[in-house]
């Protein structure tokens, strides 16, 4: 007897799990669409995004790089390759070289943290798809001088 | 059975060769053994009787030998005892698979990382590496073959 | 207990035809049911299996190795790859314990941010067991719903750590940003959210007659047996046991937070889809609690030493990721790279119990536990 | 060797003489037989786009927008695609049996075109046993699955194949219990008749349980999810199909979603009232039946789990068969009684 009751009880109750799941479907079918075509719209960056490294800008337009070479040793996937130039002034050193290979990078952002005098920041690219292993590496100073003058 | 009267066992029947109290707020570890190898299977069947589980186990390669560290604990009160063992120059030790099935794959592990052999283990074969590889690469004499080395930093290695 | 065969032998069966009573089937590793890389090796009685073993180690990249090369903060970074899903969480268990080895101060403020993130991230990771578990039982929709709310919690931590899934959000006496009153008010959007949803989620599967044949009495394990293979996470507390390193051994802050450990009945798969929704619940009770005692001061420690060299020592610190309990275990010999990094991560273990769990059971419950033990398989092969 | 006919007339007369002993059926079944190669496919194009686009709603996404308007023409492309697709035999599979296999699947969907009402007129063979016609092709359906199965050389493909016969095997007794009440109250298996004694109550009054019975069986028949054992995705690869690629693939996708439109199109007729309805053409009528059902359908695939394949079996012979015979007998006794 107890077995008969839960075979109809099982029925019923299952019938029932079937309808909620319908309304559950049914519901979210005339709700608004809440993705995005990405090549056609594309969404606002947040501030804090952490892409591949680039040079920040100084006032007069220049960068900070001393070439110091701290980030190169902090990098734990040898991303970094930096030169420089004994600068003019006699003391110190200015970069005139900075390397990165984006596709060894792991972005966790040491170089940043480590950097004396704060020449390094994320920037805010993040369509980096590349047919060639050479297209990642990236040069920072060509880079900032297209920034500096597209403006 | 309570974890500290199953350490006051430990310790009356095995006769550790050093009995340290683990400082837990440091190392995790509050009560720490060092015993011969052969008396590990006993400790390991005294522990998992008492109600014990096997957290790790794993050895550290002290280039002159190897060293077996087993980490138990238990699940009302955590109490971690850890067991460890020199290693003759054989490397040999026994298996606790059977004892505990936890073991099977850590043991498996451990042979080909750091080439322990476990006598009594019904399976040893290598789990994550190649089945014909014949290196431990975490032994410190292991050096990177020079294809696993990343290729140079500048090359242009143009794929097409 | 294993197949004890060689690797020929397996692969001549596998390729044979169906000349006997029972064959071989290769279940991977490309195999829409299992998640990654990992191989299953089915004996077959017609859709009986009689025997299973696992095959692992396809993405093995030697994270010990690395970890044994490498400064302590350079190793950093590879914590987020082990556990791709739970990367918050293995970032700041890696952090405690260097910590707790090399006795860095840590500003209450950064462990109560801490705290929310790992637990946020947790409930991401939670999330997408639940829709990929789902798509195993041949339900694709729910694993759009669960990106819904997976991307409001993206969204969250994406304000404060730049990244979305490798966050690399904690430092070693800290963490990398302070948190505004912007990420508050979206963390508490989004416990209001997420409260609702997971009314929907019930409507939509928990009672669901489908979902509960799938899912009851398959892949029973006992809480012996849980103990005899070293399960943990909500794996082990599918079987009835209370363990729960955030309750037993608190790191962090978590002892300041009232928190419950749901425990399953009889650890089949439905308890281990009940224990994951509960903690969920759980999960968003911690991030109201440490929103509302969330302290001021600094979020990062700046006394930290650049190269850490901690005392000659081991440690072996206990955390509790989505996936159960991760060992680490780290032997320092005084210089600034650990002379044994040793990591034993719960999907490993957790995976060991499948050759026994699905012996005698049908092909299709062989997908439904396998997805209900949250397998990461870089996890299993680091 | 008798020499070339130098008649002029010979193929006039040739088809005056074929027309006189076949008679003007010959022009409708030619006809017909070309309009439901057409219908067939531009059925299942609609119906692809009608399942994406539901499938991408109901999990708030736009679905396919690229290719012409709302990505109409995105199924057309797509059968493109397949056409163009390298036919790929798997080696140690049997040839014979794995070109044919995708045949044997589609075939006998075209026949069971012919019997079905689009309208009152509009129907190809408007025969007295077209209710039998369409269960005993449909049946052969599963022939061609086994032999897909079997041929391919693959185990998944053969357990999604060994699945499909017993699944196929268990939901045919189902299905005509459910419709042989309706029969029993029409007396007739012309589908024709059956709607016409359905011009004051749709059926599905009368028979809520048949015709309960009868959707989900014939999901199942259709191998639809969450009935769809034998593809099951993430369990057996894509079951039977596994192997198949360009246009013998889309011989299967276009057998599949055919067979849904017969089975909407049967319940519309048994349960629904077929082409009958006020103010709009019988077509349209028809029509709008066969794709609510249709949806009713699709809407299962994305909202329910797959069920396993003992359940499957448990639940057809504990539940859907005892309930179908009861209905059965329930049905002849009011008959009896009543009538």
């Amino acid at each position: 007897m107890k077995g008969l009751y839960n075979y109809f009880r099982e029925i019923v109750v299952g019938f029932w799990s079937i309808i909620l799941g319908y309304s559950v479907t049914l519901n979210q079918l005339v709700k608004p669409i809440i993705t995005v075509q990405y090549p056609r719209v594309k969404l606002e960056m947040d501030p804090a995004y952490r892409g591949h490294i680039e040079l920040t800008k100084m006032l007069d337009e220049g960068h900070f790089c001393v070439a110091c070479g701290t980030c190169v040793r902090a990098c734990p996937s040898d991303v970094i390759k930096v030169q420089g130039i004994k600068s003019e002034a006699g003391s110190g050193k200015t970069g005139i070289l900075f390397l990165i290979d984006y596709s060894r990078c792991s972005l966790c952002g040491i170089c940043v943290d480590v950097c004396p005098v704060d020449a390094l920041r994320f920037s805010m690219e993040y369509e980096l798809a590349h047919y060639s292993r050479w297209d990642s590496v990236i040069d920072l100073h060509a880079r900032f001088k297209e920034q500096k003058v597209r403006g | 059975m309570d974890s500290s009267s199953v350490s006051k066992e430990l310790v009356d029947k095995l006769a550790p060769i050093e009995v340290r109290e683990g400082d837990y707020d440091r190392t995790g570890v509050h009560l720490d053994l060092a015993l011969e190898p052969e008396k590990i299977r006993q400790a390991a069947e005294l522990l998992l009787e008492a109600g014990c589980f096997l957290e790790n186990l794993t050895a550290v390669d002290h280039v002159s030998h190897r060293e077996m560290v087993y980490h138990f604990n238990e699940y009302s009160q955590p109490f971690r005892i850890v067991i460890r063992a020199n290693l003759g120059p054989e490397d040999e030790i026994e298996s606790i698979q059977d004892l505990c099935p936890a073991a099977d794959w850590q043991e498996r592990e451990c042979f080909e990382m750091l080439g322990v052999k476990f006598t009594g283990h019904s399976d040893l074969r290598r789990l994550l590496l190649p089945e014909d590889a014949d290196f431990f690469p975490l032994r410190k004499d292991f050096v990177n073959p020079p294809e696993a080395q990343a290729p140079e930093y500048h090359q242009e290695t143009d794929d097409h | 207990m294993t197949i004890n065969i060689t690797s020929q032998e397996l692969e001549r069966r596998i390729s044979g035809g169906l000349t006997e009573q029972t064959f071989w089937l290769n279940m991977g590793p490309q195999h829409p049911a299992t998640h990654g890389v990992l191989r299953v090796l089915l004996h077959l009685d017609g859709e009986r299996v009689v025997e299973a073993e696992p095959v692992i180690g396809y993405i093995h990249r030697g994270h010990e190795r690395m970890g044994e090369t490498r400064p302590y903060a350079q190793f950093y970074p590879n914590t987020s790859r082990m556990d791709y899903i739970g990367a918050m969480t293995y970032n700041h268990g890696y952090c405690a314990a260097v910590e707790k080895m090399a006795s860095i101060e840590v500003p209450a403020r950064a462990e109560y941010i801490r705290v929310i993130s790992s637990e946020l991230n947790r409930i991401g990771s939670h999330l997408l067991w639940l829709g990929a578990y789902l798509m195993d039982l041949g339900a694709f929709t729910p694993f759009l719903y669960i990106w819904d709310d997976r991307e409001a919690i993206n969204d969250i931590l994406n304000k404060v750590t730049g990244s979305r899934l490798t966050y690399s959000y904690n430092r070693f006496g800290g963490v990398h940003m302070d948190v505004d009153d912007e990420f508050m008010a979206g963390c508490r959007a989004f416990i209001k959210r997420m409260r609702k949803r997971l009314k929907t989620y019930d409507r939509l599967i928990t009672g669901n007659i489908i979902f509960q044949k799938r899912a009851k009495d398959v892949g029973l394990i006992s809480p012996e047996q849980a103990r005899q293979f070293g399960l943990s996470g909500p794996c082990l507390r599918a079987s009835g046991v209370e363990y729960d390193i955030r309750k037993k051994e608190p790191y962090s802050v978590y002892s300041e937070f009232d928190f419950d450990i749901p425990v399953g009945r009889q650890g089949d798969t439905y308890d281990r889809y009940l224990v994951r929704i509960a903690e969920m619940e759980q999960s968003l009770r911690i991030i109201e609690q440490a929103l509302g005692k969330m302290p001021d001061g600094a979020y990062i420690n700046d006394k930290v030493p650049r190269d850490l060299a901690p005392d000659p020592g081991e440690i072996y610190f206990t955390f509790e990721s989505p996936r159960g309990e991760v060992g680490i275990f780290i032997v320092s010999d005084g210089t600034r790279i650990p002379y044994r990094m040793h990591w034993k991560t719960p999907s490993y273990t957790n995976l060991s119990i499948l050759a026994e769990t699905v012996r005698g059971v049908l092909v299709a419950d062989v997908v439904a536990i396998m997805g209900s033990f949250d397998l990461v398989i870089p996890e299993i092969d680091r | 060797m008798s020499p070339p006919p130098t008649d002029p007339n010979f193929f006039v007369n040739f088809w005056n003489q074929a027309s006189y002993y076949i008679g003007p059926e010959l022009w409708v079944s030619l006809v017909g037989l070309l309009a439901i190669i057409g219908f067939v496919t531009i059925n299942a194009l609609a119906l692809i786009y009608g399942e994406l686009k539901i499938a991408g709603h109901i999990q708030r996404r736009p679905a396919m927008m690229e290719v012409g308007w709302h990505g109409f023409l995105q199924p057309v492309m797509d059968a493109v695609k397949l056409l163009v697709k390298e036919l790929t035999t798997p080696t140690g599979a049997n040839r014979f049996l794995f070109i044919i296999a995708p045949g044997v699947v589609f075939l006998p969907v075209l026949v069971a075109f012919i019997v079905i009402p689009f309208s009152e007129t509009l129907v190809v063979r408007d025969i007295n046993l077209g209710l039998l016609l369409i269960f005993s092709f449909s049946a052969l359906n599963v022939v061609g699955i086994l032999i897909a199965g079997w041929a391919s050389h693959n185990k998944y493909s053969l357990i999604g194949a060994m699945r499909s016969v017993s699944q196929n095997v268990a939901y045919e007794i189902p299905i005509l219990l459910s419709a042989m009440a309706v029969v029993m109250m029409t007396n007739s298996l012309n589908l024709n008749e059956i709607i016409r004694a359905q011009d004051k109550v749709w059926f599905i009054i009368y028979q809520p349980l048949a015709a309960i019975i009868f959707l989900i069986a014939s999901t199942a028949e259709t191998n639809r999810t969450p009935f769809d054992i034998p593809e099951a995705d993430g369990e057996l690869v894509a079951g039977f199909h596994t192997e198949f690629s360009g246009m013998r693939f889309a011989l299967f996708f276009l057998a599949e979603y055919s067979n849904m439109f017969i089975v909407a199109a049967l319940f519309a007729v048994l349960f629904l009232g077929g082409w009958r309805g006020p103010v709009l053409p019988g077509l349209i009528w028809f029509l709008l039946k066969v794709y609510l059902v249709v949806f009713v359908v699709i809407v299962a695939r994305w909202t329910f789990p797959r069920t396993r394949f003992d359940q499957l079996m448990t639940f057809s012979w504990k539940i859907l068969i005892p309930f179908a015979l009861f209905n059965l007998v329930f049905t002849g006794l009011i008959i009896k009684l009543v009538g």
